[in-house]
């Protein structure tokens, strides 16, 4: 699905991703795990085009994106989530997934001074979308609540929701599980094994909650200081060393049944 | 004061509200829905104010023009000159943030009115150019003109209203309200944030034009006094703020009570005793900054909030 | 060349040393309470008229009365603060710049109001410059403005990286809630915030003042200039403000030398407009300022 | 032991509407308190109003037997109250050094030299940064950058607004290990925190919170062990 | 039945340091009038109104004037650009005739004004040209000219420059410069390079004439000014000493003999006000505030239908003399049904068909603290 080829990144000192290369296969869930500052979020960044490539190629579907820009990347099925909420804060929730939405003919000046008829049905569709997914990720109570005023875990559900909104071929999840209840985030994973499973949609996720990955994740990706470690299966990686000693250290607080 | 009196003033205080409106309107296109912090309002009101009356007076050796065109035509011209200058100031600094675009903003308005007052063969400079029509100014003379004037101006309100109210309650205004909340996710989820700020500022660039033109013809003459930037930009402002940012209705609201209280101070401030006569238009100035701060204070969210638009609920 | 030094390079010190002491509190107000302060001009110009009454009553050399000015401007400043910006700290700060609008009215037709609106000189005549080296002439005024700017330069820039309020104030400016949540007292680091912006405003209307004259419009006209000069150095940069205001000041003069030919190479009349222009390429192609200032 | 922090029939919420309401609460000196609770049930606004960040309507806060109801914040702090919230939490231009600086300006501690020694030795990922600007740095950076400037004051309170979210397993440990630590040191803390199950692991007693309620409160262990909690707060038996 | 007077003046805008004095000017005419016998059979009440520099503030102001506090007549505007809008969207559609003391813009005698829009300065072009003769009979051919870039200083500058151009003289050097800036040292040293024999200064004294010829003296630049009315104030003898002003001259409107009105008016006003009256344009607006005054005397009603002819009638020769502070004389002869004819403080005032007047010229120096006349031309 996505192909990362040689990237490098910088912020204008080291670079923070240095030569990178993986694969995101398409229809799989892939996890993205590394320790605090691997320089996972800028992948992410990368691959979204929110940041520049200091060198390398990425590719989407086999097309080269680099030079793309983020909504480019976007209207060809790219959907990503921010790990510091990034909300419109003053549109309310419902309003939040209805503009997330790509309404390509009620987004035309045009059509909308002259045209005002052409977009209704569209309006009809996205809002119904909004509603079931307000339903979907149980903040009925807020939905007309303004954005800006959403729990830290809320606005990280208004984020999924809102990358879900662009009905996309592969979702970028960054650390959706941090502060959100644990309960919660169980029938979030469903919902994206459900996804997965029905319609396809390809994931790649960040996350530290080792339990949540596996429970999901096919593969991993490994990544630490700026790198690739490894990549493999959770259980494989869980056990190697290199991952163990830059990731998990002793496990003491590990979840684990 | 006699009843006429009272009249053909509520007339005058209509047709400047009125215009004032529409610059309202304008700002509120952009601040309101796009969350473009255009400090240079003045600028656009200029150029299309002497636009319109370029492309409308007769032939003068002073400055530019003889076009003599009728006025609907010097109108159009003043949209599409503003909203030309507006373009290609979008172009070059819409991707500032806030207070920097005011900045900027300022920086090019001022740039602009050193333009008009230097360039005297374009504008006859400081001197000003004279003979701006009224429509129907052959056929109606007098007071009764104003009135007609009024009607006018009410008609480009209405008009710039609808648009605007279109705009707002459309996907393309939601889409910019996200914009104007978070340009990044905005980015994300697929929405080409310049497309939709080079929009915005032409639009609202455009409809300040008008506000221009509308006046020119008003006055029926033109010199930089006619774009002060405190009584264009800086009341504008106010007005809008006064009124409830990002919401048309607001803005209307807010241009004309604001305008009414600028107004009116001075007819309580000439009733001061003798001994303050010559100070009173100080006191109506002081009188203006504690009002201002009065409204701020007591209605915060302006006159008429900011609503989301209906969606349909079932 | 002297030319060059005399008419164009030292008046452009001199002016901009009254943009970069004015700017310094835009600057500061603006990267501590986050508005742009439209009044910061009237209050140097109540800063001015204190010294000017001063000057009424003790004649001596009105730059040692300096201290009454700047006592006023502090206290209108904290006056203002108080009443009408404090309400409405918690709203969006379009509020606040709104509310500077209107104060900025308020200072202006105070100062109308009580010292008229006429012109008015801290000292009359003419006084001829002092000549150095037969061909250098510098007047003794713009000698002690150039000087006494530096000097405040320096101490502040002490001030703000040594002293522990200075530096509570870079903490505050870059992120106010936290800085709450820290338990500094926000509102104090505001207040000093004032008192250095309005001590320093005050200064550089009495030096405007001395420079021309007196009148309430004195401040209002500095303003674009100053904004200019703090978005120049960088927003919240003290010390950017002043090299911003050096710059602007100097700029503006030295564009109308005739650099490539007899004519000067800008025309004055469009002397104004330098400033900007320079703002606003700045603005896009180092958003931050030369001092690396917030992005906003 | 007698309580250090108590919250009486606490009520607050945001421009009049209410919350969390009728909240009592105790924390006894030298132990681990959790809140645990769904999202949006009012956990950050109980921390924010006891840190007196939020308007408290109705309800008293006490702290080492001291009223501390009407204290502002930068008064709390000089008393031995710091808190992490649980976004925003570092100064984004100002760098790793001037960010723990900050920490020290409302309570001076005695040696300021040794306890920045102490905290740097807590995070010595941070030790590379002390240059670098706070905004410049990863998700898990920061929080240890927020952690670190709350600990700077020496505080004999320490809130902590889910202080491991978005933390990689190392650290999750290196910051519970921290913590029991802290507590050694004479600390109290009450936290919020969602990885709520090793949270509760570490804690001498936990609070469930449901929509501005204080739903059921007990010892780390028995909530750990309690069934109704297990399923709905902590992802069902799953785990 | 007390009677308002509209007074239009710019009194918070971009010339706001001027108008105090102007603006005693109109109380003291007022004052002579009430204390002369009052007018009609009451007072004359002065009713200010404040364009703030602006032609909304301008149209705004006028129309208040003019529909609630219901005055016969204007006086004002200042300047140019807010008189005619005042005049073209409220005094003129109102049918209220509108007095300007000082609008120089030349574009006012070609205003469709329904012979309501009057004016007693000549316009720009008529002080443009005097002062190139002027300039010229004086012997000097060669000059530097600076004018400030508003319609008073472009309008009176560039006839100047086309005049003086094209009877010989030789401009070697031509600035147009911005108001309120603090230094003009660099427009200076453009103007000193070329060589003029003097600098034609077309300025206030209160703002950039001041401090040009200040900066000029200071830098060594120039030490002969030609200065216009704008220039000619008391405050710039005071601020530059008049042994440094001693080869200058200015130009001013005046009247055609040596004119006694002035000193008149000049005493009166500082035994009022304590403070020297020899600033621009004060004379001109205690003249037309007191012109509006005689005008509806004269017209016996405040109608305003009536104002336009009236004024013509007190203004213009045949007619017994009148001057200022001359009420109670004037307001005996309109009784009688006696014929007036004011002359001012600034010339004897007698209109075309346009409401312009002719004016005359005088060429002023500095004799002491004050300014003396020493010519006048037509
Ligand atoms: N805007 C920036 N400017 C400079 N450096 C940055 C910037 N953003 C991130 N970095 C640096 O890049 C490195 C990688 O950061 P990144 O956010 O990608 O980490 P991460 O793997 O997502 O970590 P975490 O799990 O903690 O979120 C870090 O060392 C950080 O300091
Ligand atoms: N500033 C605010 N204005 C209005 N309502 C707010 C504000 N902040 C929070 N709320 C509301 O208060 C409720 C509780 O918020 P709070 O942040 O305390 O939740 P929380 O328990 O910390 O949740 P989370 O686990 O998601 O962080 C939420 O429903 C939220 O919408
Ligand atoms: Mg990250
Ligand atoms: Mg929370």
């Amino acid at each position: 699905m996505i192909s990362v080829e040689h990237v490098k990144v910088s912020y204008g000192g080291p670079n923070v991703v240095d030569d990178v290369s993986f694969d995101i296969p398409a229809g799989r869930i892939t996890g993205l795990i590394g320790p605090n500052g691997a320089g996972k979020t800028t992948m992410f960044n990368a691959i979204a085009g929110h940041v520049p490539l200091a060198g390398g190629r990425i590719k989407l579907e086999g097309k080269d994106i680099t030079s793309l820009k983020p909504h480019q990347r976007a209207a060809r099925g790219l959907a990503r989530t921010f790990q510091i909420p990034h909300e419109f804060s003053q549109l309310t929730v419902i309003e939040n997934f209805m503009a997330a939405a790509a309404t390509p003919i009620g987004e035309n000046v045009f059509n909308v001074i002259f045209r005002r008829g052409r977009f209704a049905e569209e309006e009809e569709k996205t809002y119904r979308a909004a509603r079931d997914m307000v339903a979907f990720l149980e903040i009925d109570q807020v939905k007309d609540e303004k954005a800006g005023n959403l729990s830290g875990g809320q606005k990280k559900l208004l984020e999924l929701g809102r990358a879900l909104m662009q009905k996309p071929k592969i979702i970028l999840l960054d650390e959706i599980g941090a502060g959100i209840n644990r309960t919660l985030l169980a029938k979030i994973s469903d919902k994206i094994l459900l996804l997965n499973k029905e319609q396809g949609l390809t994931f790649c996720l960040i996350e530290h909650d080792l339990d949540y990955v596996s429970k999901l994740c096919d593969e991993v990706i490994v990544m630490a200081q700026g790198t690739l470690l490894m990549r493999g299966a959770v259980d494989e990686v869980r056990q190697d060393a290199r991952v163990i000693e830059a990731y998990f250290g002793g496990g003491k607080y590990e979840a684990r049944p | 004061m006699e009843m006429t009196g009272l009249l053909f003033y509520l007339v005058s205080v209509l047709i400047a509200g009125g215009i004032y409106a529409v610059l309202c309107l304008a700002l509120n296109v952009q601040w309101g829905m796009g969350g473009l912090f255009n400090a240079g309002i003045a600028g656009f009101f200029a150029v299309g104010a002497y636009a319109s009356a370029i492309a409308t007076t007769a032939v003068s050796a002073k400055h530019l023009g003889g076009f003599g065109l009728p006025i609907p035509f010097g109108l159009a011209a003043a949209m599409v000159v503003a909203g030309i200058t507006g373009w290609a100031v979008a172009k070059i600094c819409v991707g500032l943030k806030s207070d920097y675009l005011a900045m900027a903003s300022v920086g090019i308005a001022e740039i602009l009115r050193l333009v008009i007052v230097n360039e005297s063969w374009l504008t006859n400079g400081s001197l000003g150019i004279s003979g701006v029509p009224r429509p129907f100014g052959d056929l109606v003379h007098g007071r009764s003109a104003d009135i007609l004037y009024l009607a006018v101006v009410w008609t480009c309100v209405l008009g710039v209203y609808v648009l605007c109210q279109r705009l707002y309650v459309s996907p393309w205004g939601r889409t910019l309200r996200a914009i104007r909340d978070n340009e990044d996710s905005a980015r994300a989820a697929g929405k080409d944030v310049d497309k939709f700020r080079l929009q915005t500022f032409v639009i609202g660039c455009a409809i300040m034009g008008l506000a221009g033109g509308l006046s020119a013809h008003y006055f029926k003459f033109l010199s930089p006094s006619a774009t002060e930037p405190l009584l264009v930009t800086f009341l504008v402002w106010v007005m809008l703020m006064a009124g409830g940012s990002g919401n048309n209705k607001g803005a209307i609201a807010g241009a004309l009570v604001i305008w009414f209280l600028w107004s009116a101070t001075e007819i309580f401030t000439s009733r001061l005793p003798p001994e303050w006569i010559t100070r009173s238009s100080y006191i109506r100035m002081l009188l203006v900054g504690l009002i201002l701060q009065f409204v701020l204070q007591k209605f915060r969210s302006g006159l008429v909030p900011e609503k989301s638009p209906k969606i349909r609920s079932d | 060349m002297i030319d060059f030094i005399n008419l164009y390079l030292v008046p452009g010190l001199t002016i901009g040393s009254i943009y970069a002491l004015g700017a310094v509190g835009i600057s500061m107000v603006f990267g501590i309470l986050r508005f742009a302060h439209f009044a910061h001009g009237d209050l140097m110009t109540i800063g001015g008229y204190g010294v000017l009454t001063a000057v009424w009553f003790i004649p001596v050399n009105p730059l040692l009365l300096l201290p009454f000015g700047i006592a006023l401007a502090i206290v209108a400043a904290l006056a203002v603060d108080q009443f009408f910006y404090k309400p409405l700290r918690k709203l969006p700060t379009i509020y606040t710049v709104i509310a500077s609008f209107g104060v900025a009215l308020i200072f202006r037709s105070l100062a109308q109001l009580f010292w008229s609106s006429g012109n008015q000189v801290f000292v009359s005549g003419v006084r001829m410059p002092v000549v150095l080296f037969d061909t250098f002439r510098i007047s003794e005024l713009h000698m002690q403005v150039i000087s006494l700017t530096l000097i405040i330069a320096i101490a502040l820039h002490f001030f703000l990286t040594r002293s522990k309020l200075g530096r509570a104030m870079r903490a505050v400016s870059d992120e106010p809630e936290l800085a709450a949540v820290a338990g500094l007292d926000t509102e104090r680091v505001v207040r000093w915030t004032w008192v250095i912006g309005a001590s320093l405003a005050a200064t550089a209307g009495v030096f405007a003042g001395m420079d021309t004259s007196m009148h309430p419009n004195l401040g209002w006209n500095l303003l674009l200039a100053m904004f200019a000069a703090a978005v120049l150095g960088g927003i919240g940069k003290p010390m950017g403000a002043i090299v911003g205001g050096l710059i602007i000041g100097v700029a503006e003069e030295v564009a109308t030398f005739p650099w490539l030919t007899d004519e000067p190479l800008i025309s004055p009349s469009y002397k104004s407009a330098v400033a900007f222009f320079i703002m606003v390429a700045l603005l896009l192609f180092r958003p931050q300022g030369l001092f690396k200032g917030r992005l906003l | 032991m007698s309580a250090l922090l108590s919250v009486q029939s606490l009520v607050a919420g945001y421009g009049g509407v209410a919350i969390i309401e009728d909240i009592n609460l105790d924390v006894a000196e030298n132990e681990i308190s959790v809140i645990i609770g769904p999202n949006g049930a009012g956990k950050s606004t109980l921390l924010k109003t006891i840190f007196a960040l939020t308007a408290r309507s109705e309800g008293t806060i006490s702290f080492a037997g001291k009223d501390i109801s009407g204290l502002k914040t930068s008064q709390l702090v000089p008393l031995g109250i710091s808190m992490v919230p649980q976004s925003r939490n570092v100064f984004p231009t100002l760098t790793v050094d001037e960010n723990l600086d900050v920490g020290t300006y409302a309570a001076p501690p005695k040696d300021k030299e040794a306890v920045r020694e102490n905290v740097l030795s807590l995070f010595p990922d941070l030790r590379d940064k002390l240059g670098q600007a706070a905004g410049e740095l990863s998700g898990g950076q920061r929080q240890m950058v927020a952690m670190g400037r709350a600990l700077m004051s020496e505080p004999k309170l320490l809130l902590l607004d889910e202080p491991t979210a978005g933390l990689s397993p190392a650290y999750l440990e290196i910051i519970f290990d921290l913590l029991l630590d802290i507590r050694k040191h004479g600390v109290t803390i009450l936290m919020v925190e969602q990885n709520a199950k090793q949270a509760l692991r570490i804690a001498d007693n936990g609070h469930v919170l449901v929509s501005g309620r204080n739903f059921i409160s007990g010892s780390g262990e028995s909530l750990l062990n309690d069934d109704a909690v297990r399923r709905s707060f902590l992802g069902g038996a799953a785990a | 039945a007390d009677t308002k007077i509209g007074l239009l003046m710019d009194i918070t805008g971009p010339i706001a340091s001027f108008i105090p004095p102007l603006q005693n000017a109109a109380n003291l005419a007022v004052k002579h009038v009430n204390e002369g016998g009052g007018l009609l059979d009451g007072q004359a009440v002065p009713v200010f109104g404040d364009t703030t520099g602006s032609s909304q503030g301008a149209v705004d102001a006028a129309g208040k004037l003019i529909n609630i506090e219901n005055v016969p007549i204007i006086m004002g505007a200042l300047m140019s650009g807010t008189t005619i809008a005042a005049a073209e969207a409220a005094a003129i559609p109102a049918g209220v005739v509108q007095l300007s003391p000082t609008a120089t813009s030349p574009a006012m005698t070609d205003i469709k004004d329904n012979d309501l829009l009057f004016r007693i300065v000549p316009s720009d072009n008529f002080q443009g040209k005097v002062l190139a003769k002027m300039v010229l009979d004086e012997g000097i051919k060669k000059v530097a000219v600076t004018f400030v870039n508003n319609d008073y200083g472009v309008g009176i500058g560039q006839t100047f420059v086309d005049a003086y151009k094209a009877a010989g003289g030789e401009v070697v050097a031509e600035v147009k410069h911005e108001e309120k800036k603090n230094s003009y040292r660099s427009e200076l040293a453009t103007l000193s390079k070329a060589g003029g024999d003097a600098l034609v200064v077309v300025a206030y004294a209160g703002d950039s004439g001041g401090k040009i010829v200040k900066q000029a003296i200071e830098g060594g630049l120039f030490t002969k000014f030609i200065g216009t009315d704008g220039l000619r104030d008391e405050a710039l003898i005071a601020d530059i000493g008049a042994e440094a002003l001693a080869t200058s001259f200015f130009s001013a409107p005046t009247s055609p003999e040596d004119n006694p009105n002035q000193s008149k008016l000049h005493e009166l006003y500082t035994a009022e006000y304590s403070e020297p009256a020899d600033k621009p344009f004060v004379d001109q607006t205690y003249d037309a505030t007191f012109m509006t005054m005689l005008a509806v005397e004269q017209a016996g009603s405040a109608d305003r239908t009536k104002m336009a002819e009236a004024l013509r009638a007190i203004a213009s020769a045949p007619g017994e003399k009148v001057g200022p502070g001359d009420w109670a004389k004037a307001k005996a002869l309109i009784k009688e049904g006696k014929d007036i004819d004011y002359d001012g403080a600034g010339g004897n005032y007698d209109f075309d068909e346009n409401g312009d007047v002719a004016g005359f010229i005088g060429k002023f120096v500095v004799d002491g603290t004050v300014y003396k006349q020493i010519a006048v031309v037509e």
